[in-house]
């Protein structure tokens, strides 16, 4: 019955994908990637982990995804409807590249170890604690890396006439 | 086999996620194709996770969103300031560093 | 005696050092004064040692260690034994006579300092060669001579053709050098020592033929190139560019007789080898042949002497050749005595008619100087060995009458006996020419009493320096070869009636020469004369050949050399090509640089799949 | 080892002092010059000097690195570099860049006399590469100032030496395998017992670093652009002493530490000296100019040093190193001629010269005595080292120590050529008449460079007898095993 | 897991960065470069007395030690270098936060024996730069070279984080020490091994990954390229020496990548015109040095932390020097700055010379540690490939110094009498910081 499910889940990726692929439009972009994150949060479902799958969707899908949205908002890109060109202009060269990544990822993807396992379910409640049991100094460090972040943006957006 | 399934999905969101960055002309798709990436990085953390039973894989997916999520913030403030200084948002707008090929 | 040895070389090398460091703050008349004391005193030393140990001299000193490194040593060492006391009495008292004749010859001309620097200089060389005790030794003298016979001949620099004659005597000398010093590495390599005594000791205990041989083909070589045989005998007429005493001394009585000393010297090395000793003969009569024919065509009057000086020491080789070195060094002493003479003469003869050289000018000089005649014809009478009365006849014909009963020597003797018939032509041509028939006067020119002793004493030397060993058979003193016997050996002497043929095919030889140079001098007149023969002329073709085929190969060799292989090959091909090679590298590598992010970013991912692959093919 | 430690620290000082300096100060440096000389000569016939070993600096894996050892051919050596820094200082009294020049010699010396007391090979290594850095700067500030020769002198001299540093360092982790002592000493890597392949390379390596300076034949193509590009008097001390140091480093330290491998090489270096005399001298004989002539003719007694030193037996060996000191003199007459002509300006192409002997006889003089010199005319001082070189060579490999005699023929040719050139013949119309012969001050220092030539060539024994045993005991009698009649 | 010594120095440095942080809110922006040194040099003592202690996943071993003390110093001269530089003038306070956050990240880097604690050590790293690149008041490259970095740094700390969640899946444990967890066992393992290494050598700029390096040396202000430099690359060749450490099997990649970084550095940096350009290319033949290190073993782990810390001193000297210069020269001014700043230009000359590996400099005994090695694992042709490289190297280096470019107003030196200090003891470090080497290894 999963199999079922993941198959489905793998399709929707797929074609979000290749529609990112070939997309013009940078928002149509940032719609496609929403739809595969969505698909990924099932995906994290079945793999046991409800609770970071609640957290794709709020953190992933609610502040990344609209982060972009207001970044393209803030570009200003006009509404275009002409000819924008997708691809740069050296095609072919990653593109061949990038089979030969695909295969060699496919070579080493066939000498792996079964992993034939059933699945426990793991709550938010062990996360939770490992967060601020063993990993705290970790999570902490985090968040001094958040601060940081804040800082840094605050910095690089800094006009000229405002002085601190 | 849902596991292996899982891992193909990881290895199709990661070519995707290097086609963008290689391919795409526009800066957003860049960023985009890092983010599918950090995806990729969160299934195979999930399916490590499940293959062990323990809790660390779920802790490694919420770190990579966290500092993914924190690199992405930094990189789109960039974009905001290279759009406003080099007047574009594309791969061919950010090439004044190169080297100078004489002839 | 033996500590005051060094005094003899040492005089005129302290000389040339007097006037190099002083030279400046004196006048020239005063440097050529204290120039010509300095043979003087080395004559007066030779002198004493006459005396005191003229019986049989066998001084040795050793002054100072020269080098000495493991098991090799040779040191600054003289020895004077019969042979080298007779070499340096020439050195130093014929070197005398010419400098005291060069004080009044060259007086008023440029350079006058440094013509005196290199004559005594070359006079100190020419006694270290005499009386080294060792091979080293020897060849620095030989060097010194060959470095002063090339400064003298481009005396007068100024005129390009000088400097080039002096050049070409040097190098072609030189060549000589290189070929001695190579069998001196062969000795070296076989002996382990430079000294003659030890040297010869060692070879007799372990002669190796193979290594003799060699070293003795080499040794001649360098003999034939400094005593100007055949075939290295091309610089000797050039250099006659040089003064004319510098001819005298150089070219006629002691540098060119180098070579034959040095054969005397090394006689064991060239007798442990049979048919060495023949070889040396062959050369010395061909040469002599060789030159007479060419001098008999001349009309240069100096290249007459030289081509005259090449075909006396020919005589010389051929005269150790035969196993008869003491005739050899016989003829050596009577040759310097004459040939000075004829070159001092011809030198004041050129003065007369300011500086032309051709023969074919001149004419009837005996009115207007009769006492350079008279001396001119003592010399002449001595080049043609005129029987009895003159001293080669003593030398020249011993050494002709002794080659025809050594075993193989009949060719040599044919070749020395019509050598003998040219020296006649070309002498008395030379004197018919310039002194009898219708007088050109030339400009009055006094000689001073400085020139007058040299030319009389040895005008007197030519004549009477041969009865020191009359031929066998004869009455009178025969002290030179027994004196030279314990040293030397005693040369084979002919008897009975084949004695009394060669000697009268001598006598009659030098007649013949002399009628047919008084009809060649009566058609030179005509203008009909000799001359003309175009092959004789230019002594075979051989100086034309020689510079036509060697230095423009060496020059074309370093050309090529230099153009094909130091520029093209070093600093084209290889920095060059290093250089583009890396030049070509970055280019391809800027390419992954030109500023495009996707560009980095695949460059990455290209490094991700290299990696991975290394993984799959090595590391699983 | 106070004195020695003086000796090499003081040049550094000076130059430092000297670049700091706005305007050139030639009697400052001409003292520090002179004193060196002094303390040389002290340090040479000083009883009791030699020998005594210093330890400093030490560093737990690479052994002390401040350890000093006064030999025979060392402070020799030294002497000879230490009378070269005044001569060079000398004849570049009047360049305008005299301070940029005076500071690269001092710097040179310094590191020259670093190599001749070094005891332990690191020491060694690192002070070739200042001389070569120091030297590159020389060529650069003097001159026709070019870049592109100064870069290729130095690229020569780095790449060769890194290999010597590679193959010294392998030499050194062999040693410290076998031993279990991780020292550069030269005394203890001296036994090191290296199998036959290995052996080879790692010489060939180390002959790489060393030959180059001293040009040995494949190796010889920067002294042309080098010398030709550095102003003469500049030359004067690169081709005088720091040529030295390569054959000093291939005596004192290559050849003990790899004896095996040297014996086998010693044919092929015998070969490649014999090949680059013959090919200095043609090349000295087609220069264009007179700078290029005096480096070809450099070139070509090096490669005869070169033939002597890898003959690897006894009279070879000790020409070779008196004919290193007697070039060393003889190399600074021909260049100081030269310097001496470009300071009258003339340019040295051979079409400006020629009848120079007229207006300037007593250069010409010192000219001609010089190129005698150089010619190997015996009495002077290359004869003895020459002979001994080839002389012991014979016995190893004859008919390339014949090939290497004909070198001394061709050197006959190509400078006679050249003094006609320059000197005889009819007087040039463009040389410029306000000729000057030698002043007083340049006669003098002819006369210092021309007794001394004068007196090697007559006493040799004075530095033959004092060299002590050239090849370290060791290594002396491996060689001797194999019957090169030591 | 609680609190243990180990953490000390990180503690420190973190409270510094709040303090920092929170101090241009209360316009005392002026004194925080002095806090973050002193803190600093506080981090740097910590270490120094905490000396082999092995926390629950911070491990201070010989090498950690060595480099963490380094880092700490490093970061404290760089402060106070800063403080006297125009470019701190505004928001010094947060300027000053995100380096010490930078500091942490790298202390982390150097000493995490846990996967996860090396992410975010790198990410901490990491990050900050994005925002120094583009300092403001540092021009419009700045910003270019800023974004590039932002976007590929990205891109590596995603594979870094694929390479975690591989080593994960395969072996159940994130710690690095081999007892603890065998990463390369199986494929996944060694797929996870192989991100990592190619994350690390992007960080260091080694061959397949160098394209970043010229562009971001161009563009970037020079004060922060010294901390770019002389700290962030450091840290990362602490975390690359424990990785090898614990995976033997990564020996055959790190020489593959050596000799190409050796090659290409080399290469590249024949012609580069723009003087940055050319240190950026020589940056990495430097890293290919370091991996030749790595690639050997047990010694050559010792060899690499030393010149990982020779590296990081001669890039400090290098940048500090051309910070005084005017942002976009093209070349060094040598009679100006010869004039005006005659210690600087020794400095500059020396380091470049030590970059180069000039012997008695301490960039050649580096090299020479290297050497002995490689040569200690027979691994001849990389020792041969290092010589070479070095001694071509000189070919560009000393083209820097000998070619001569005039400044066009001399006033636009920046002058500082304090730059002379730094400069000296820079000399005095690079002419004779071997004789610190015995404390460094005993």
């Amino acid at each position: 019955m999963t199999i079922f499910l993941i198959l489905l889940l793998l399709l929707i990726i797929l074609t979000a994908g290749a529609a990112l692929l070939v997309v013009r439009d940078p928002m149509h972009g940032a719609v496609n990637l929403g739809v595969s994150l969505l698909a990924l949060s099932i995906l994290f479902l079945v793999l046991g982990a409800p609770f970071v799958a609640a957290l794709e969707v709020m953190l992933y899908v609610g502040a990344i995804l609209v982060l972009f949205l207001f970044a393209i908002m803030l570009l200003r890109t006009p509404l275009t409807t002409w000819e924008e060109p997708r691809w740069r202009r050296g095609f072919w060269w990653p593109a061949v590249l990038m089979v030969l990544l695909t295969a060699v990822l496919i070579l080493l993807f066939s000498r792996r170890p079964d992993l034939m396992v059933v699945i426990q379910e793991i709550g938010p409640g062990t996360v939770g604690r490992a967060l601020f049991g063993p990993y705290l100094w970790l999570t902490e460090a985090v968040a001094l890396l958040l601060f940081a972040v804040i800082a840094a943006v605050l910095a690089i957006h800094r006009r000229d006439d405002h002085d601190a | 086999m849902t596991l292996e399934l899982a891992l193909v999905i990881a290895a199709l969101l990661f070519v995707i996620g290097m086609a963008l960055i290689i391919l795409r002309r526009n800066l957003i798709f860049l960023l985009l194709g890092i983010e599918l990436l950090f995806n990729a990085a969160m299934v195979i953390a999930l399916a490590g996770g499940a293959r062990w039973h323990s809790v660390t894989g779920q802790v490694l997916v919420v770190f990579m969103m966290v500092l993914s999520g924190a690199a992405l913030a930094l990189t789109l403030a960039l974009l905001l300031r290279v759009k406003q200084e080099l007047g574009g948002d594309t791969v061919d707008d950010l090439r004044q560093l190169r080297e100078e090929v004489d002839e | 005696m033996n500590e005051w040895l060094f005094l003899i070389p040492g005089f005129p090398l302290l000389g040339a050092l007097l006037n190099g460091i002083f030279g400046e703050h004196f006048s020239p008349r005063q440097i050529g004064r204290m120039a010509a004391t300095m043979p003087f005193l080395s004559t007066l030393v030779v002198f004493a040692v006459w005396m005191t140990h003229g019986r049989d001299p066998n001084l040795h000193e050793q002054v100072w260690t020269w080098i000495s490194v493991g098991n090799f040593q040779a040191n600054i060492g003289f020895h004077v034994d019969q042979v080298t006391l007779v070499m340096i009495s020439i050195a130093s008292f014929v070197g005398f006579l010419i400098h005291l004749f060069s004080q009044q010859y060259l007086n008023g001309d440029y350079g006058e300092r440094r013509y005196y620097f290199y004559l005594n200089l070359f006079v100190g060389g020419m006694l270290i060669l005499t009386m080294a005790d060792n091979l080293l030794l020897l060849y620095l003298g030989w060097e010194t001579v060959g470095l002063c016979s090339y400064a003298l001949v481009a005396h007068w620099y100024r005129k390009q053709e000088n400097a080039w004659a002096g050049r070409k005597a040097f190098v072609v000398t030189r060549i000589g050098d290189t070929a001695l010093a190579l069998a001196i590495f062969i000795l070296f390599a076989e002996y382990h020592t430079l000294n003659y005594h030890t040297l010869f000791a060692a070879m007799a205990a372990r002669p190796d033929q193979l290594a003799l041989t060699i070293a003795g083909i080499l040794v001649l070589i360098g003999a034939i190139a400094k005593s100007a045989q055949f075939p290295l005998h091309i610089w000797l007429p050039d250099s006659m560019a040089g003064p004319s005493t510098v001819s005298a001394l150089i070219h006629a009585a002691t540098m060119v007789t180098a070579g034959v000393y040095l054969c005397i010297r090394l006689y064991p090395v060239f007798a442990a080898v049979p048919g060495m000793l023949w070889v040396i003969g062959l050369s010395g009569a061909f040469t002599a042949l060789y030159a007479a024919s060419c001098g008999i065509a001349q009309v240069d009057i100096k290249r007459v002497l030289a081509y005259s000086t090449i075909s006396q020491l020919g005589y010389m080789f051929l005269g150790v050749g035969i196993a008869a070195p003491s005739l050899g060094l016989f003829h050596l002493l009577v040759h310097a005595c004459f040939k000075a003479l004829l070159f001092m003469g011809a030198g004041v003869v050129i003065l007369i008619y300011s500086d032309n050289h051709d023969i074919r000018q001149m004419g009837g000089l005996k009115k207007q100087q009769p006492f350079l005649r008279w001396t001119f014809l003592a010399g002449i009478f001595a080049l043609a060995a005129v029987p009895v009365i003159s001293a080669s006849f003593y030398s020249k014909d011993a050494i002709i009458a002794t080659a025809f009963i050594v075993p193989g020597g009949k060719l040599l003797w044919v070749l020395a006996l019509l050598g003998a018939v040219f020296t006649a032509i070309y002498a008395f041509r030379l004197y018919f020419l310039v002194f009898e028939g219708p007088e050109k006067p030339g400009e009055p020119y006094q000689m001073g009493w400085g020139m007058k002793i040299p030319l009389g004493i040895l005008a007197v030397a030519s004549i009477g320096i041969g009865w020191l060993q009359f031929p066998p058979g004869w009455p009178g003193p025969k002290i030179w070869l027994p004196w030279l016997a314990p040293e030397l050996g005693m040369p084979p002497a002919p008897s009975g009636d084949v004695n009394i043929f060669l000697q009268v095919a001598g006598s009659v030889a030098t007649l013949i020469g002399i009628a047919i140079a008084y009809k060649a001098a009566q058609w030179e007149r005509e203008g009909r004369g000799l001359s003309r023969i175009a092959f004789l002329f230019n002594a075979w073709f051989f100086d034309r050949i020689f510079l036509r085929i060697f230095p423009p190969i060496w020059y074309a060799f370093a050309h090529i050399l230099d153009r094909l292989i130091e520029q093209g090959g070093f600093q084209l091909m290889l920095l060059g090509g290093l250089r583009d090679g890396f030049g070509l590298g970055s280019r391809a590598l800027e390419a992954g640089e030109n500023g495009l992010i996707s560009r980095y970013a695949s460059g990455m991912i290209l490094g991700l799949v290299v990696l991975l692959f290394i993984a799959w093919g090595y590391l699983l | 080892m106070i004195l020695v430690t003086v000796l090499i620290v003081l040049p550094w000082v000076a130059a430092l002092w000297l670049s700091a300096q706005k305007q050139s100060d030639q009697y400052f440096a001409m003292s520090i010059a002179l004193l060196e000389l002094l303390l040389a000569l002290i340090q040479r016939f000083a009883p009791g000097a030699s020998g005594t070993l210093g330890h400093a600096l030490h560093i737990p894996y690479l052994g002390s690195l401040w350890t000093l050892h006064a030999g025979p051919l060392g402070s020799t050596l030294a002497l000879l570099c230490a009378l070269l820094i005044p001569v060079s200082l000398a004849f570049a009294w009047r360049l305008p860049e005299f301070r940029a020049l005076a500071s690269a010699v001092l710097v040179m010396s310094g590191a020259l006399f670093g190599i001749f007391f070094a005891q332990n090979v690191l020491m060694f290594y690192i002070f070739y590469e200042i001389l070569a850095l120091a030297g590159a700067f020389l060529i650069l500030r003097s001159g026709h100032k070019s870049r592109a020769a100064a870069l290729q002198f130095l690229l020569y001299t780095f790449v060769g030496s890194l290999l010597f540093l590679v193959a010294l360092v392998v030499v050194y982790v062999l040693h410290g395998q076998q031993t279990g002592i991780y020292n550069f000493s030269i005394l203890q890597l001296a036994d090191t017992r290296i199998s036959g392949g290995l052996g080879i390379w790692l010489f060939l390596g180390m002959v790489a670093g060393l030959a180059v300076k001293m040009p040995v034949f494949p190796l010889h193509s920067w002294a042309g652009t080098g010398y030709g590009n550095a102003a003469p008097a500049g030359s004067v001390f690169l081709s005088g002493a720091a040529v030295t140091a390569g054959a000093y480093g291939l005596i004192h330290f290559a050849i003990p530490m790899l004896p095996q491998a040297a014996l086998e090489f010693a044919p092929v270096g015998i070969i490649l000296g014999a090949i680059g005399t013959l090919y200095g001298a043609f090349l000295a004989l087609n220069a264009a100019n007179l700078r290029l002539f005096a480096a070809w003719a450099s070139v070509s007694h090096m490669n005869l040093v070169a033939l002597g030193l890898f003959a690897l037996q006894t009279q070879a060996i000790h020409g070779s190193v008196f004919l290193l000191i007697a070039h060393g003199v003889v190399s600074a007459g021909l260049f100081g001629v030269v310097s001496i002509m470009e300071s009258r300006g003339l340019t040295g192409e051979w079409s400006g010269l020629g009848g120079l002997f007229r207006r300037a006889p007593r250069l010409g003089a010192w000219m001609l005595f010089f190129f005698l010199a150089g010619m190997g005319l015996p009495g002077l001082a290359n004869f003895p080292g020459e002979f001994l070189s080839l002389a012991g060579s014979f016995r190893v490999l004859p008919w390339a120590a014949g090939l290497a005699t004909l070198g001394i023929l061709a050197g006959v040719v190509y400078f006679l050529r050249a003094y006609e050139r320059i000197m005889l013949g009819p007087l040039n119309g463009t040389l410029p008449d306000n000729l000057v012969d030698l002043r007083q001050s340049e006669w003098l220092l002819f006369w210092v460079l021309g007794l001394l030539t004068l007196w090697l060539g007559l006493d040799p024994q004075i530095i033959l007898a004092h060299l002590g045993t050239l090849l370290s005991i060791h290594s002396g009698d491996v060689i001797a095993g194999v019957g090169h009649g030591l | 897991m609680a609190y243990s010594p180990t953490l000390l120095p990180l503690l420190i440095v973190a409270a510094a960065a709040l303090i920092a942080f929170l101090a241009d809110a209360l316009r005392l922006g002026r004194l925080m470069p002095w806090l973050g040194g002193i803190s600093s040099i506080a981090a740097a003592a910590s270490i120094f007395v905490e000396h082999m202690a092995l926390g629950a996943d911070l491990y201070w071993d010989l090498s950690a030690t060595l480099l963490g003390v380094y880092l700490s110093l490093a970061m404290a001269a760089g402060l106070f270098f800063i403080t006297f530089h125009p470019l701190s003038r505004k928001m010094t306070g947060s300027l000053v936060g995100l380096l010490l956050t930078m500091l942490a990240g790298s202390l982390i880097l150097v000493s995490a024996q846990n996967l996860l604690l090396m992410f975010v050590g790198l990410d901490l790293q990491v990050l900050p730069f994005f925002a120094l690149l583009a300092w403001p008041g540092s021009g419009r490259a700045a910003v270019e070279s800023a974004f590039k970095y932002a976007v590929l740094a990205g891109l590596a700390s995603a594979q870094f984080a694929i390479g975690i969640a591989l080593i994960y899946l395969g072996d159940g444990s994130l710690a690095v020490i081999p007892p603890m967890g065998d990463m390369t066992s199986n494929v996944f393992g060694l797929m996870g091994v192989l991100a990592l290494l190619a994350a690390l050598s992007f960080e260091i700029a080694a061959a397949p990954f160098h394209a970043w390096v010229a562009d971001i040396y161009q563009g970037a202000p020079a004060p922060f390229l010294i901390f770019l430099g002389g700290v962030a690359k450091v840290a990362i060749m602490g975390a690359l020496i424990t990785l090898v450490a614990a995976t033997p099997k990564l020996e055959i990649p790190i020489a593959v990548i050596a000799a190409t970084s050796i090659v290409v550095g080399n290469v590249l940096a024949y012609r580069a015109g723009h003087l940055r350009r050319m240190l950026g290319y020589s940056a990495i033949a430097h890293a290919g040095y370091f991996l030749a290190a790595l690639a050997v073993g047990p010694l050559g782990i010792i060899a690499g932390a030393i010149y990982a810390l020779v590296y990081g001193l001669m890039n400090m000297g290098t940048f500090m020097g051309l910070s005084a210069l005017p942002e976009n020269s093209i070349a060094i001014p040598w009679a100006t700055l010869r004039e005006r700043q005659p210690v600087l230009a020794g400095l500059l000359g020396l380091t470049l010379l030590s970059l180069a590996g000039m012997p008695p400099s301490i960039g050649f005994f580096a090299k020479l540690l290297v050497i002995i090695a490689d040569v200690h694992d027979q691994a001849y042709w990389l020792a041969i490939l290092i010589a070479l490289g070095s001694a071509f190297s000189f070919a560009y280096y000393l083209s820097t110094l000998w070619k001569p470019s005039v400044l066009s107003n001399p006033d636009r030196l920046l002058q500082r009498r304090s730059w002379e200090t730094f400069a000296a003891l820079g000399i005095l470090i690079l002419l004779f910081g071997w004789l610190l080497a015995p404390l460094g290894i005993v």
